[in-house]
C-alpha cells in the first residue's frame, strides 16, 4: 500500500466535515445536531494536526484552541438546549421556529 | 517510538472515525449517537498519535471523550427523549441538505483531487519528545492573547451555561 | 528470534519504548495477571480487615481463614444467572462494564513499577492516565442509562457529576506535582510517570515533601479526589447501599456485576499508583538520600525477603493454632501449604539476582498497598458524604486550595 | 394486582397534593421513585413513593401495611391473658415495653395493683430493653448514613441485654415477660449481679460510639439540620417519644404521668433545641445513659416480696374503658380497651409511637434531599410492625 500522506488525513477530514454537515442539516434533533456540530469540528481539528506536521505546532495550538472552543460550545448549547426542552417539552429544532412563546 | 503499521492503522482508525461519524448522524436513539461520537473521537485520537500529536490527543481524550461527551450524556439523560425518538428523525428539507451536503464534499473532493500539488509533503522534524513542552511555549509565548481570550471564553460559557440551565432566573 | 528476544534484557528502556513486540507482551501478561491476582487479594483482605474493624472474623470456611474466599466468589458469579432487564438497552447494557473494565486496566501501560519496569513509558503519561481513567465515567453513565431503571439512572448521574467534579480538583493537584519536575537545572519538566519518579530521584526528595507544606497539601488534595474518583467512603454515593440499593450497578448480576467490580479496585490501584509516582517517590526505597551506603541498600534489599518469612510464620501460627480435629485437617495443610508458598518466595527473594531486579517493584507495591489499606480505613470509620456536600468539598474546598496551591507553588518554584 | 400498582406508582401519587410554586414552570427532570418495600434502608417494608425534582424532594406517601396482622382484631377472639404475648409481636424490638404497656392496661382495668417487687423488675426489664432498642436504632441509623462500623459495636453489646432476657424469661426478643397483675418469673440467681455488671459496661462502649459519631464532621453534616421539626409541628401530628424532646419539649410520660415505679427513682429527661437529626441524636444517647441510671437505682433499691398480685383465674373485667399508656422506647405507647364484662375484650386499639411518628416524615423531609429522607426514616426510629401491627 502507498505511504500515508497528508493528504491522506485531508481526505478523511473532509468526509467527517461532510457527516457532520449531513447531520446538521438533516437531523430535527437538537441533541444530535450538536453533536454533529462536535463532528464538524473534529474534522477542522484532524485537518489542524495533519497540517502541523507538515508546518510545525501551530496546527496542534490551534487544535487545542478549538477543543476550548467545542467546550464552551457545548456548554451553552446544551444549556440552551434543556431551558428549550423545559418550555417546550421537545428537542426538535423545526418547532422552534418562534422568538418567543 | 516510531508507529508501527502505519498504514494498517491508519484505514482502521479512520474507517472507525468515518463510521462511528455515519453512525452519529443516523442512530434514532440519541444516547447511541453519543456513543458512536466517542468512539469516533477516541479512534481520532489514535490518528493524532500517529500524527505525532501526543499531547493534542491527550486532550482530546480528557476533555472530549472524558468531559464534554459526558455532559451530552448527561443531558440527554435529563431530558427524557423517548418521545423524540418516536417522531420522524430527519426534517422536511433533508433532501435539500443532503444535496447541498454532498456537493460540498464535491467542491472539497475537487480541490484536492485538483491541487494535490499544493500538498507536497513537507514533513516538519516532529520533536515527539518536548511536543508538550514546544506546545506549552506556543501557548503562553505566540499564541498568549488568544490564550487568554479562550479563558475567557470559557468563563462567559459557564456563565452562560448556568444561567440558561437555571429553573428560575 | 532468540536474539530479539535476549537483546532486550541488556537494553535499558522499558519493553514500549524498545520496541520489543515479545517482551511488550510479557510485560501486559504479567501486569495484567498481577492486578487480577491484587483484585482478588484485595477482596479478601478488604473483607478480612473491615470484619475485623467491626469485631467480626470475616470469611472463615472457604479455605484457611477464608483464603480461597475469592476463588469462591469468582465461581459463584460467574455460574451465576446473567439477568438483563426486558426493558434495558441490551447492546449499552452490555458494553457499559466492558468500557469501565478497559478504562481501569490501560490504564496499566504507563504505571511505573520500576526505571524500567512499565509496558512502555508515554512522554504524556500522567495525561494519558488520567484522560484514560476518567473514560470509566462514561461506562458508569452508560450503566445507568441503559438499566432503565430510576435507581440507577440517579447513581449515574451522582456519579458523573461527582467523577468530573473531582478531576478538576485532581488535575490541578497533579499539575502542581508536574511543575515540581521542572525545578532541575535546565528548566524542563516531564509527563512521563518514569520521568517523574527520576526527577524525584535528582532533586533527592519525595514530591510529599517538597516546599512543605505544599506537595502535602497538593497529595492530599489528590489522596481526597482519588477516593470519590472511585466512588469508594466516604464518597460512595453513586452506589450508596441505602439509599440508591446499589446504584448504577442494580441492575447487573453475575459476570457483569463482577466485571464492575474487578474495574473499580482496578482502578483503586491504579490511581493509588498514581499518588505513588506522583508523591511518594515511586519505586524509590524510603530514606534514599539520608540512609546511604552499601549496608543500607543491603538492609532495605533485604526487607522484601524478611516480609514474606513474617507472613510465613504467621501462617505457620495460624497453623499451630488451629483446632485439632479431623474436621480441620484438610484447612490445616492448606494454610501449611500457603505459609510454605509465602517462605519460599521470602527465601527466593534473598538471592541476589532477585532481590536487585524486585526491589523496585516490591516498594511500588507496598507504597500502594499502604493505600488499599486507607480505602479499607476510610469505609470502616467514615459515615457517607450527601450529594450537596459532596459538591460543596469539591468545588468549594477542593478545587480553590488546588490552585491556591498550583498558584504558590509555580511562585516558590521561579524564587527557588 | 400488585404488579398494577408497583408499575405505575404515579397513579397512587396522583391525589397527592404536591406544592407547585410555579405551576406554569415545567420540570425537566420530575421523577418518582419508589423506595420499598423491599429497600436496605426503609427498616422493614415500608414503602415511600418520592416525588423527586433531581435530587430534591417535592413530596412523598407512605405506604404502609405490608407487614399487617390484624393484632387488634385478633384481640378480639382473645381472653385478656391469651392476648398478652400478641403485643410482644408489634415492637418486636422492644417487646418488653410492650408487653409493660399492654398488662398495666389490663391491670387497670381489672383494678389490680402489682406488687413492688414486680413493678421493680418491670422497671429494669423495661429500661434495659429501652437499652437495646436504642442501640439497634442507633446501628441501623448510622448504617443508614453510611458509618458501617457502629451497627457491629451496638450488636455486640445489645447481646449481653438479650443474654440477660434470656436467662430471667427464656426468650430474647419477643420475651412475655410480664403477666397481668405483675411478674410470672422471679428473678434466677446472679440477676442483680449482672444487671450490675451490665451497667458498669455499657457506659464506655456508649462513649465509644459517640467517639466514632457525634465529632465525626460527616456525621455532623449529615444530621445537622436534616428533618426539622419544630415543637408545634410535633405537637400537631401527635409525635412523641425522643423526636419530640429533641424539638424541646420536656414530655416523658415517666415523669409527667408516672407508672411502674417510676416515680421513686431520680433521672433527668433530656432535650434538645432544634429537633434535628442532630440532637435527636444526642437526646437518645443521652437516654441510654439515663435508662442506665434508672437501672442502677433500681437494682440498689429493689425490695423483697411478692411478685405476682391476686389475679383472678378467668378474667373478666367490668364493663367499662380504659386507656393506658407509657412511655415506649420510641414514644407513647397507649392501649385503649373497652370491656364488655366478657372474658374477652370488646375492643383494643393500640396507640403505636412508630405509626404516628412516621406521619411526620413528609413534614420532615419536604424540600431536602433524597439521602435524607433516609436520615428521617433512621432518625424516626420506626418499627414496621407496630407501624403495620
Amino acid at each position: 500500500m502507498a505511504p500515508i500522506t497528508t493528504l491522506h488525513y485531508l481526505v478523511v477530514a473532509a468526509a467527517l466535515f461532510i457527516l457532520g454537515v449531513i447531520g446538521v442539516l438533516t437531523r430535527r434533533n437538537v441533541v444530535i445536531v450538536l453533536m454533529s456540530i462536535e463532528l464538524i469540528l473534529n474534522a477542522v481539528n484532524l485537518n489542524l494536526v495533519a497540517f502541523s506536521r507538515m508546518w510545525g505546532l501551530h496546527g496542534q495550538v490551534f487544535a487545542i484552541f478549538v477543543i476550548t472552543d467545542a467546550a464552551a460550545e457545548a456548554a451553552v448549547g446544551l444549556g440552551i438546549l434543556i431551558a428549550f426542552f423545559r418550555n417546550k417539552e421537545t428537542v426538535n429544532v423545526d418547532e422552534v421556529d418562534l422568538l418567543k412563546w | 517510538m516510531q508507529p508501527v503499521a502505519t498504514t494498517f492503522f491508519f484505514y482502521f482508525l479512520s474507517g472507525i472515525t468515518l463510521i462511528s461519524g455515519i453512525l452519529v448522524i443516523t442512530r434514532k436513539n440519541a444516547v447511541h449517537s453519543a456513543l458512536a461520537l466517542i468512539l469516533g473521537l477516541l479512534a481520532q485520537a489514535g490518528l493524532y498519535l500517529m500524527l505525532y500529536a501526543p499531547f493534542v490527543a491527550g486532550v482530546q481524550i480528557i476533555l472530549y471523550a472524558g468531559g464534554i461527551m459526558v455532559l451530552f450524556l448527561f443531558v440527554i439523560m435529563l431530558v427524557n427523549l423517548e418521545r423524540a425518538q418516536k417522531e420522524e428523525q430527519f426534517n422536511k428539507q433533508w433532501l435539500v441538505g443532503l444535496l447541498a451536503a454532498v456537493a460540498l464534499g464535491g467542491l472539497l473532493m475537487t480541490v484536492y483531487l485538483k491541487g494535490s500539488t499544493l500538498f507536497t509533503e513537507h514533513i516538519a522534524q516532529p520533536v515527539e519528545n518536548s511536543n508538550t513542552q514546544q506546545i506549552g511555549v506556543m501557548l503562553y509565548g505566540n499564541y498568549m492573547f488568544a490564550f487568554e481570550i479562550a479563558s475567557l471564553l470559557l468563563l462567559v460559557a459557564i456563565i452562560g451555561a448556568v444561567v440558561m440551565a437555571k429553573k428560575r432566573i | 528470534m532468540l536474539d530479539y528476544i535476549t537483546s532486550y534484557l541488556s537494553s535499558n528502556t522499558t519493553p514500549g519504548q524498545a520496541g520489543n513486540v515479545f517482551w511488550a507482551l510479557v510485560y501486559i501478561m504479567v501486569v495484567f495477571g498481577g492486578v487480577s491476582v491484587a483484585v482478588m487479594a484485595m477482596n479478601w483482605l478488604e473483607r478480612k480487615a473491615l470484619a475485623h474493624f467491626q469485631i467480626r472474623l470475616g470469611p472463615m470456611r472457604v479455605g484457611p481463614h477464608g483464603l480461597l474466599q475469592p476463588i469462591a466468589d469468582a465461581i459463584k458469579l460467574l455460574t451465576k444467572e446473567d439477568i438483563v432487564p426486558s426493558e434495558a438497552d441490551k447492546f449499552v447494557f452490555w458494553l457499559a462494564p466492558l468500557i469501565i473494565l478497559c478504562a481501569s486496566f490501560t490504564v496499566y501501560i504507563v504505571v511505573p513499577f520500576g526505571p524500567t519496569h512499565a509496558i512502555t513509558d508515554l512522554n504524556i503519561g500522567i495525561l494519558f492516565m488520567l484522560g484514560v481513567s476518567s473514560l470509566s465515567v462514561l461506562g458508569v453513565v452508560m450503566a445507568g442509562w441503559a438499566s432503565n431503571s430510576h435507581y440507577p439512572l440517579i447513581g449515574a448521574l451522582r456519579s458523573s457529576a461527582q467523577m468530573i467534579s473531582y478531576e478538576v480538583a485532581m488535575g490541578m493537584a497533579v499539575v502542581s506535582a508536574i511543575l515540581m519536575t521542572s525545578l532541575n537545572a535546565d528548566g524542563t519538566g516531564t509527563l512521563s510517570m518514569i520521568g517523574i519518579v527520576q526527577a524525584q530521584q535528582a532533586q533527592h526528595t519525595w514530591f510529599i515533601f517538597k516546599f512543605f507544606p505544599l506537595g502535602f497539601i497538593a497529595f492530599g488534595i489528590f489522596a481526597i479526589a482519588m477516593v470519590a474518583e472511585t466512588n469508594r467512603a466516604p464518597f460512595d454515593l453513586p452506589e450508596a447501599e441505602s439509599e440508591l440499593t446499589a446504584g448504577f450497578h442494580t441492575e447487573y448480576s453475575g459476570l457483569r456485576w463482577s466485571l464492575f467490580m474487578l474495574g473499580e479496585y482496578a482502578a483503586m490501584i491504579a490511581v493509588s499508583s498514581i499518588a505513588v509516582t506522583l508523591w511518594l517517590g515511586g519505586w524509590m526505597r524510603p530514606f534514599p538520600n539520608t540512609l546511604t551506603g552499601d549496608t543500607w541498600d543491603l538492609v532495605f534489599s533485604l526487607i522484601p525477603g524478611f516480609l514474606f518469612l513474617g507472613l510465613a510464620l504467621i501462617a505457620f501460627i495460624g497453623v499451630a493454632r488451629m483446632p485439632k480435629h479431623p474436621y480441620f485437617r484438610i484447612q490445616t495443610i492448606g494454610l501449611a501449604g500457603f505459609g510454605a508458598v509465602l517462605g519460599l518466595i521470602g527465601l527466593v527473594l534473598f538471592a541476589p539476582p532477585v532481590r536487585d531486579r524486585i526491589q523496585d517493584i516490591f516498594w511500588f507495591c507496598a507504597k500502594v498497598a499502604v493505600f488499599m489499606y486507607l480505602y479499607i480505613w476510610y469505609r470502616a470509620t467514615f459515615p457517607r458524604y450527601r450529594f450537596d456536600q459532596l459538591m460543596r468539598v469539591g468545588w468549594k474546598v477542593l478545587l480553590p486550595v488546588s490552585i491556591g496551591v498550583l498558584i504558590l507553588t509555580a511562585i516558590i518554584g521561579v524564587l527557588v | 394486582m400488585g404488579d398494577q400498582i408497583t408499575k405505575d406508582p404515579a397513579s397512587f401519587i396522583s391525589h397527592l397534593e404536591l406544592d407547585q410554586p410555579d405551576k406554569t414552570f415545567l420540570d425537566s427532570n420530575e421523577l418518582i421513585i419508589n423506595m420499598g418495600p423491599q429497600h436496605p434502608a426503609t427498616h422493614g417494608v415500608l414503602r415511600v413513593i418520592l416525588k423527586l425534582d433531581g435530587e430534591k424532594v417535592l413530596g412523598t406517601e407512605c405506604v404502609i401495611g405490608y407487614l399487617h396482622r390484624g393484632v387488634e382484631k385478633i384481640a378480639e377472639h382473645r381472653t385478656y391473658t391469651m392476648f398478652n404475648p400478641y403485643v410482644d409481636r408489634m415492637d418486636y424490638v422492644a417487646a418488653v415495653s410492650n408487653g409493660l404497656g399492654y398488662c398495666e392496661a389490663v391491670e387497670k382495668l381489672l383494678n389490680v395493683q402489682a406488687p413492688p417487687r414486680a413493678n421493680y423488675i418491670r422497671v429494669i426489664l423495661t429500661e434495659l430493653n429501652r437499652l437495646a432498642s436504642h442501640q439497634l436504632w442507633l446501628g441501623t441509623h448510622a448504617l443508614d448514613i453510611g458509618a458501617m462500623t457502629p451497627l457491629f459495636y451496638t450488636f455486640r453489646d445489645r447481646e449481653e441485654i438479650l443474654k440477660i432476657f434470656e436467662k430471667y424469661c427464656g426468650a430474647r426478643l419477643t420475651t412475655h415477660a410480664f403477666r397481668i397483675g405483675g411478674c410470672l418469673y422471679e428473678t434466677y440467681d446472679g440477676f442483680e449481679q449482672d444487671v450490675k455488671k451490665f451497667i458498669d459496661f455499657l457506659p464506655p462502649k456508649i462513649d465509644e460510639y459517640e467517639e466514632l459519631l457525634t465529632t465525626n464532621r460527616i456525621w455532623v453534616e449529615r444530621t445537622k439540620g436534616v428533618g426539622k421539626i419544630s415543637a408545634s409541628d410535633c405537637i400537631a401530628l401527635g409525635v412523641t417519644g425522643p423526636v419530640l424532646r429533641a424539638s424541646g419539649v420536656k414530655w416523658d410520660l415517666r415523669k409527667a404521668q408516672p407508672y411502674a415505679a417510676y416515680s421513686d427513682f431520680d433521672f433527668d429527661i433530656p432535650i434538645g433545641q432544634s429537633g434535628d437529626t442532630y440532637d435527636r441524636y444526642l437526646v437518645r444517647m443521652e437516654e441510654m445513659r439515663q435508662s442506665l441510671r434508672i437501672i442502677r437505682q433500681a437494682v440498689e433499691r429493689i425490695p423483697e416480696g411478692p411478685i405476682m398480685a391476686k389475679v383472678p383465674k378467668v378474667m373478666k373485667p367490668p364493663v367499662g374503658e380504659i386507656y393506658h399508656s407509657i412511655e415506649a422506647p420510641k414514644g407513647e405507647l397507649g392501649y385503649f380497651i373497652v370491656s364488655d364484662g366478657s372474658t374477652q375484650p370488646y375492643r383494643i386499639r393500640v396507640r403505636p409511637p412508630s405509626f404516628v411518628n412516621l406521619q411526620a416524615l413528609d413534614l420532615m423531609v419536604r424540600g431536602q434531599l433524597v439521602a435524607d429522607v433516609i436520615a428521617v426514616i433512621g432518625t424516626l426510629d420506626i418499627v414496621l410492625g407496630e407501624v403495620d401491627r
